[in-house]
């Protein structure tokens, strides 16, 4: 299997250096077939490691390839660990992947970066297979910021838009805020285990969590709790959980075809992906789960709610996003890990199709992006309106769609989890926010919807009359992503949840192992469809469909004036609670005039100018004093060596 | 083993024979004459021969014991013990085939840059690099000392001779302050030989000395080194330095006279007076944190690109001192060898890193005349190669993974939380702040909108700054991806240099 | 009984003595460096008195070296102070202040 | 005692002549003051048995260094009254200085010196003690060195003085002979091309 792994790490790399360094001169469509294939092949090998995986043919292994380096009792080596965990991501990112290369072909169609935006997701392939392939802290961490790396790249692709760069300075140096507390986190793993690899890491989580360490004087620390959350502020970083989240919308600058890979299938998810893959540290700290779940529940709800208010199509998904990796973390901060992969993968998919349904009404109305300015498109683009529905209502978890298992399998394991019992404060506040989440999920969601393909068309006649259905390459990955939107949570919520196919690669402590509960009530997937009436999420999502459709197709002068009428409330979510204000003017300002007051002053002002120049100047005024004495008579040189003289002979004679 | 081989004397004179030869012949001054051509030629002769010496370093160096190989010896004054005495071990080695990489590409660099006395020039470029692989080399005090002394010449006249409109007072404060540093290390020099009875640095190792006399010699290294490498608050000289400097001189000065400080901690004071360093470590690693912090934090407003790249410089060898100081802060002896390793592989990086960033700014400041930051914007839409070096050095600045600029970090980074959470978590700081000001300045410079005519009509860049741009980001991401190799040529020399400076002299 | 303390007593009174007149002829280069013969001659007196007391010659050698000294310095001296007066017309201390700080 | 009364005798000359050096007016007759302190001093040094000292301070000082004074003095024709010897404010306290000095010097000789128990007599020499081979002895082993030096110290000191002293005249002709060896034919003679003139 070896060779595999290689092969699927490598081939998107070699593709991307070939079509970065080489693109002018094998052109555009050499460069885009080369990418594809090469990500077509770790797609195709990917899958085959899960079907062997699935089989049973094919055993978790734990490989190294070379040492990274090796010097006092620590060892790193660069290798891969490959176990159901891995495959499942591998194969979600590598087919979201190549969906996204397929439709770009299209989407990119006129622009002067063609080559390099194929080089740059590829490159992105490579190294979020990095990242979830890795078998230690320094491999992940590497496919972590190599990650971010490309994710900066490409929110700054169009390097000449003043937003676009700035978004991507924002979003690399909020990230980086997490990465700072990655690497603290990894430094402490360090230290601990004595170890960065996986398996040995692992194997000693037991006896790191039996220590202590003093961050503050006279306190102490459970370690395993300091790591956890350590290494959770990097999860918040690149899954956006607040207060880290202000990058994401933002990142809705970049080319479409990356908003959906990178910033909803697949970078974003890599802190939940950590979370996971850190269970059998998770588990050991009950403090460290209850920051996921706090934070998680506060991104699901306070996240969704923003996307009501925004106008921009695709700022509207990025909420959502935020939104429902707000739920992925809840769910493993309650110990349903698997919940969480589960919802990740349905999520990569019908967020990803909803993303490129966008994109593809963005190419079609020749790059608008404001809703208020769409409407009506279901006549003039049926394929994209019918995937956009299917991605909408999977979203919304409706009955039978993948985002219906994966979200309602989760919202019950929130409610049956042990929090009832160890905290119920935060039970309550984890319950009730996926709970209402659900509502606001369905009422952004299709006030999207209905503001962009139903109602009255706002578009003006110009770019009305260049409206028209995307081309091939644009709606097939459409219609790719839509059937596994719609099914794959069906096919897969029993093996997935119930039939234990993480195996060792999720550990869940016995007390806390709700999903185990759940499966005890399982009535199979049929069961569950026929009882969705009869809990209140549908109904919740339902209402929210309802609202939306009051809102913005029947009243549509409603939402006008409710935002008079509760003018704070609304000012408090179009300003997106401050925290942009908090970071931008806050932080980043802060710093600039900290810097400024630091060079200037003391710097400049205190160190060169006081301590370094002032001691030149007095040596320069002492010497403006001294010359004083030097008269150039030869006799009051004379006289100073007599009066000398006469000192030292004082001195030999009276004194000594 | 290879007892006689003369490499390392080859090393150190053919240079410097090769820029007297260079000297001798002088030119007529016009840098487009056949003659002048002639100079450039041979300068690159000699110094891509001197690579191509250096490594017979690599393939002879025996990575298992951590004695001195590649040993000359030679009396050179029998009446004061000084001899002539080079060797190299696992400190020394990566330090020196650094400087015969990076001195080659500074002679590409500068190939029709300078235009006024270009014989001179590369002379006192060929002249510099044999004085410090001199230094590195060297396992005699007062031969350490001379070569030491020494490169402050052909430096000088670099910032003097061809640099900027400030050169006069930059040079003078560049002087006086490595002068102040080196005096004192003259001092401890003769202390130490008082105390031991000849010049060999290995004979200082062993010589037993007092705590008082420990402290006192410290200080007085101290100086010496803190200047070079530089430490805060003795770094106000580098800034203004790297921004009057020539581009080659930038790069020479960054890449490896600073790092003459750093070494000069390793092979002097840490081994020779232990607890006069375990003494002053405390200070010395809150010297590094006030370095990685506030020097940071001064860089991000910078508005000239040199100087940000100075004060980044300071700033991540604040890595480099923190590296090895950490050992006496330890609760177990677990993790000194790899600060010590860290700060090792940090200098490494840091040479090639920053060099690439003082030759990317270089080759703006060749076509527009302005090192204001102000002053660009959009350099990518009309220099698109150049803007992908640019941020590629931008990010190995910033530490990315995969870049070496990542691994001396991550390593000081993992040793100092063995040592104290809050020492990692000052430390860390550098992986914000670090991206905020070298992303900030690419923003500003390679980002954007055409800012104006003269980006407009920046042409990208030619044969000569490709080739050593792309030598430079090749190492970078080698030593990033792989630094094993690196690793494993220190890492004896380490362990037995931690054995040293455990044992106490008292 | 005349003995060391003596002449070394002759030889202080003399050093004085040149002194005094170093301050009070401190216009006349001619006198100054009489003055500093005079001076000279006082050092002697001592190398002179210390050599015969401890019995040992190599004092006289020093005295021999001292006026060899001596006359290559009056000498020059004389010579420097020609050139001068032939450039200034005068050989008054005061107008010779050129290195003034 | 006569070697007392001797003693005395030469010692307040001596003092009496070095007064008369500094405070004569014209500097002839400090010239001839200073003479006579010469004198008197070889008289002490031959009763301290250094003739040969004494004898060489009376024929190379007096007779060629005082000479040399004189001959300056009397070439440089310098207004003796222009050489006023003001005194300046500070003098008193340079006299004060100087007096300090000379208390200070009688305390060490006579107060440390006697303190020190020091032995104040002279030994006496043995009777075929012979002052100048004794300073041979001496000069030409263990000092030969330094002898030689001051010999080249002497002839530095002549040809400084010639040197100094040498006086350029203008228009004088002399032969400049590097110039005459350096010399080259390009500097003698200088080629011009020009056109043939053409008939017109």
């Amino acid at each position: 299997m070896y060779n595999y792994y290689l092969v699927i790490v490598l081939s998107p790399l070699i593709a991307a250096i070939i079509a970065g360094l080489f693109g002018r001169q094998i052109g555009r469509t050499a460069s885009h077939s080369i990418t594809i294939l090469a990500v077509g092949i770790s797609t195709v090998c990917s899958m085959l490691v899960l079907y062997r995986m699935l089989l049973g043919t094919a055993l978790p292994e734990n490989i190294s390839i070379y040492t990274w380096f090796a010097m006092d009792g620590l060892r790193i080596e660069i290798g891969f660990l490959v176990d159901r965990l891995t495959a499942f991501m591998m194969v979600v990112v590598t087919f979201v992947s190549l969906m996204v290369h397929v439709y770009t072909i299209g989407y990119m169609r006129d622009d002067p970066g063609y080559q390099r935006f194929f080089s740059h997701i590829s490159l992105f392939t490579f190294a979020m297979l990095m990242l979830v392939m890795a078998n230690n802290f320094l491999q992940l961490f590497f496919g972590w910021e190599a990650v971010g790396l490309v994710s900066y790249l490409l929110i700054g692709f169009w390097l000449k838009r003043p937003t676009a760069v700035f978004a991507s300075l924002k979003a690399f140096l909020v990230n980086r805020v997490g990465d700072f507390g990655f690497i603290l986190g990894i430094a402490a793993v360090a230290y601990f285990a004595q170890s960065l690899d996986y398996a040995e890491v692992f194997a000693s989580a037991d006896q790191i969590a039996g220590q202590g360490i003093s961050v503050w004087p006279g306190t102490s620390w459970n370690a395993m709790t300091l790591i956890c959350v350590l290494l959770f502020i990097g999860a918040m970083g690149k899954s956006a959980q607040a207060p880290l989240h202000v990058w994401l919308p933002d990142s809705m600058e970049g080319p479409t075809p990356i908003s959906a890979l990178i910033h909803a299938a697949t970078m974003v998810t890599a802190g939940i992906f950590l979370v996971a893959r850190m269970s059998p540290l998770y588990e050991l700290s009950l403090p460290a789960l209850g920051t996921v779940v706090i934070i998680g529940a506060f991104t699901a709800f306070f996240m969704g709610l923003l996307g009501i208010v925004q106008n921009d199509i695709k700022r509207v998904i990025a909420y959502s996003t935020l939104s429902q990796l707000g739920y992925m973390t809840v769910a493993l901060g309650a110990s349903a890990y698997s919940a969480a992969m589960f919802h990740l993968m349905t999520h990569a998919f019908f967020k990803a199709l909803l993303f490129l349904a966008a994109g593809s009404v963005i190419i079609a109305l020749h790059h608008e992006q404001d809703m208020r300015k769409m409407g009506g498109l279901k006549k003039y683009m049926p394929i994209t309106y019918w995937t956009a529905l299917v991605g909408s209502l999977a979203l919304i978890g409706f009955p039978g769609t993948a985002g219906f298992f994966s979200k309602d399998l989760l919202i019950e394991a929130v409610r049956d989890s042990h929090w009832a019992e160890t905290d119920p404060w935060v039970y309550w506040i984890a319950y009730l926010s996926v709970l209402l989440g659900v509502f606001v999920t369905a009422l952004y969601t299709f006030r999207m919807f209905f503001m962009v393909f139903h109602g009255e068309e706002r578009m003006d006649k110009e770019a009305r009359s260049h409206v028209h259905e995307s081309p091939w390459v644009v709606t097939v990955p459409l219609i790719m992503l839509a059937i596994p939107s719609a099914i794959i949570g069906w096919w897969t919520i029993e093996p997935v949840l119930f039939g234990n196919y993480f195996g060792d690669a999720i550990v869940v402590n016995q007390s806390r192992d709700v999903l185990a509960h759940l499966g005890e009530a399982w009535h199979g997937r049929l069961g569950l469809l026929l009882h969705a009436w009869q809990s209140p999420v549908l109904w919740l999502a339902v209402g929210g469909v309802v609202l939306a459709w009051y809102l913005y197709l029947k009243r549509t002068d409603l939402p006008g004036k409710i935002s008079k009428r509760f003018s704070s409330l609304y000012k408090l979510l179009d300003r997106k609670y401050y925290f942009d204000d908090l970071w931008i003017n806050g932080f980043a300002a802060g710093g600039r005039r900290l810097s400024t007051f630091l060079w200037e002053k003391s710097d400049q002002g205190l160190i060169d100018g006081f301590m370094v120049n002032g001691t030149t100047n007095a040596i320069g005024r002492i010497a403006g004093v001294m010359r004083q004495l030097q008269t150039g008579y030869l006799y009051t040189y004379a006289f100073a060596m007599i009066i000398g003289l006469t000192a030292i002979l004082g001195w030999l004679t009276w004194l000594r | 083993m290879n007892n006689s081989t003369y490499l390392l004397s080859t090393l150190i004179f053919l240079p410097i024979l090769g820029g007297l030869a260079l000297l001798a012949i002088g030119d007529t001054g016009d840098a487009s004459s056949g003659r002048a051509r002639g100079m450039r030629w041979t300068a690159l002769a000699v110094t891509l021969l001197a690579l191509v010496l250096s490594l017979g370093l690599v393939t002879g160096f025996d990575t298992s014991t951590a004695a001195m190989q590649f040993v000359e010896k030679l009396d050179w004054i029998p009446a004061i013990q000084a001899s002539y005495h080079l060797g190299v071990d696992g400190l020394s080695a990566p330090l020196i085939l650094l400087t015969t990489f990076i001195t080659p590409l500074v002679v590409i660099s500068s190939w029709d840059t300078i235009k006024s006395r270009p014989a001179q020039y590369f002379a006192a470029f060929l002249i510099l690099e044999g004085l410090m692989i001199g230094v590195f080399a060297s396992l005699d005090g007062l031969l350490f000392y001379v070569f030491w002394e020494f490169m402050l010449v052909p430096m000088f006249l670099i910032i003097g001779v061809w640099g900027g409109p400030r050169r006069v007072y930059a040079t003078m404060k560049f002087f006086l302050y490595t002068f102040l540093g080196s005096v004192l290390l003259l001092v401890a020099f003769v202390y130490l030989f008082v105390q031991s009875g000849s010049f060999d640095i290995a004979g200082w190792v062993d010589v037993p000395l007092g705590l008082r006399a420990q402290q006192t010699i410290f200080i007085g290294l101290l100086l010496a080194f803190a200047v070079k490498v530089p430490m805060w608050p003795v770094h106000t000289w580098l800034p203004d330095a790297h921004v009057e400097a020539p581009t080659g001189g930038s790069v020479i000065l960054a890449a490896i006279m600073l790092k003459m400080g750093g070494y000069g901690f390793v092979r002097l004071s840490l081994p020779i007076v232990p607890d006069g360093s375990a003494y002053f470590s405390a200070l010395m690693i809150g010297l590094s944190l006030i370095a990685i912090v506030y020097i940071s934090i001064v860089a991000l407003m910078q508005k000239d690109m040199k100087k940000l790249v100075a004060y980044s410089s300071v700033a991540h060898m604040g890595f480099v001192t923190l590296g090895f100081f950490l050992f006496w802060h330890l609760s177990t002896n677990v993790g000194a060898a790899l600060g010590i390793a860290g700060g090792m592989v940090q200098m490494v990086s840091h040479g090639l890193v920053s060099g690439a960033m003082f030759l990317c700014v270089g080759v703006l400041y060749e076509r527009t005349h302005s090192r204001e930051i102000a002053d660009y914007g959009g350099v990518a839409n009309t220099m698109p190669w150049f803007g992908a070096f640019f941020v590629l050095f931008a990010m190995a600045n910033s530490g990315l993974p995969g870049t070496s600029g990542f691994v001396g970090e991550f390593m000081v980074i993992v040793a100092s939380f063995k040592a104290n959470f809050w020492i990692a978590f000052f430390a860390a700081t550098i992986l914000v702040s670090g991206a905020s000001y070298t992303l900030w300045m690419i923003k500003r410079v390679v980002y954007g909108e055409v800012a104006n005519e003269n980006v407009a009509e920046l042409s990208d860049l030619n044969h000569r700054e490709f080739l050593v741009l792309g030598a430079l980001a090749i190492a970078v991401l080698i030593l990033g991806v792989w630094p094993e190799p690196l690793v494993n040529m220190m890492s004896a020399t380490i362990e037995n240099l931690v054995a040293t400076i455990g044992l106490t002299k008292l | 009984m005349i003995g060391l303390q003596e002449y070394l007593t002759l030889s202080a009174i003399l050093f004085v003595i040149s002194i005094v007149g170093i301050i009070v002829n401190r216009r006349n280069l001619i006198l100054l460096l009489m003055c500093l013969e005079l001076m000279l001659l006082a050092v002697n007196f001592n190398f002179i008195a210390f050599s015969r007391y401890l019995g040992d010659p190599t004092g006289q050698v020093f005295v021999f070296f001292v006026l060899t000294v001596a006359a290559a310095e009056a000498a020059i001296g004389l010579a420097i102070l020609i050139v001068l007066f032939r450039n200034r017309r005068s050989i008054s201390v005061q107008e010779l202040n050129t290195m003034k700080g | 005692m006569f070697y007392s009364i001797l003693f005395y005798l030469f010692a307040t000359v001596l003092v009496g002549a070095a007064l008369g050096v500094i405070f004569a007016r014209n500097p002839v007759h400090a010239i001839m003051f200073l003479v006579l302190t010469f004198f008197q001093s070889a008289m002490l040094w031959l009763m301290v048995e250094a003739e040969f000292l004494a004898i060489v301070l009376v024929l190379v000082y007096v007779g060629a260094v005082m000479v040399l004074f004189l001959f300056v003095i009397m070439m440089l024709d310098v207004e003796i009254e222009s050489v006023k010897r003001g005194l300046t404010h500070y003098a008193p306290f340079a006299i004060v200085i100087s007096l300090i000095m000379a208390v200070e010097l009688v305390q060490l000789i006579w107060v440390r010196g006697s303190a020190d128990a020091m032995d104040n007599a002279f030994t006496p020499n043995p009777a075929d003690y012979d002052n100048t081979k004794a300073l041979g002895a001496v000069l030409y082993t263990e000092h030969a060195y330094a002898f030689e030096i001051a010999a080249v110290i002497l002839l530095l000191a002549i040809v400084a003085a010639i040197t100094l002293t040498m006086r350029k005249r203008p228009g004088l002709k002399v032969q400049d002979i590097s110039a005459q060896v350096s010399v080259r034919a390009k500097d003698r003679i200088r080629l011009v091309k020009m056109k043939s003139e053409s008939e017109s």
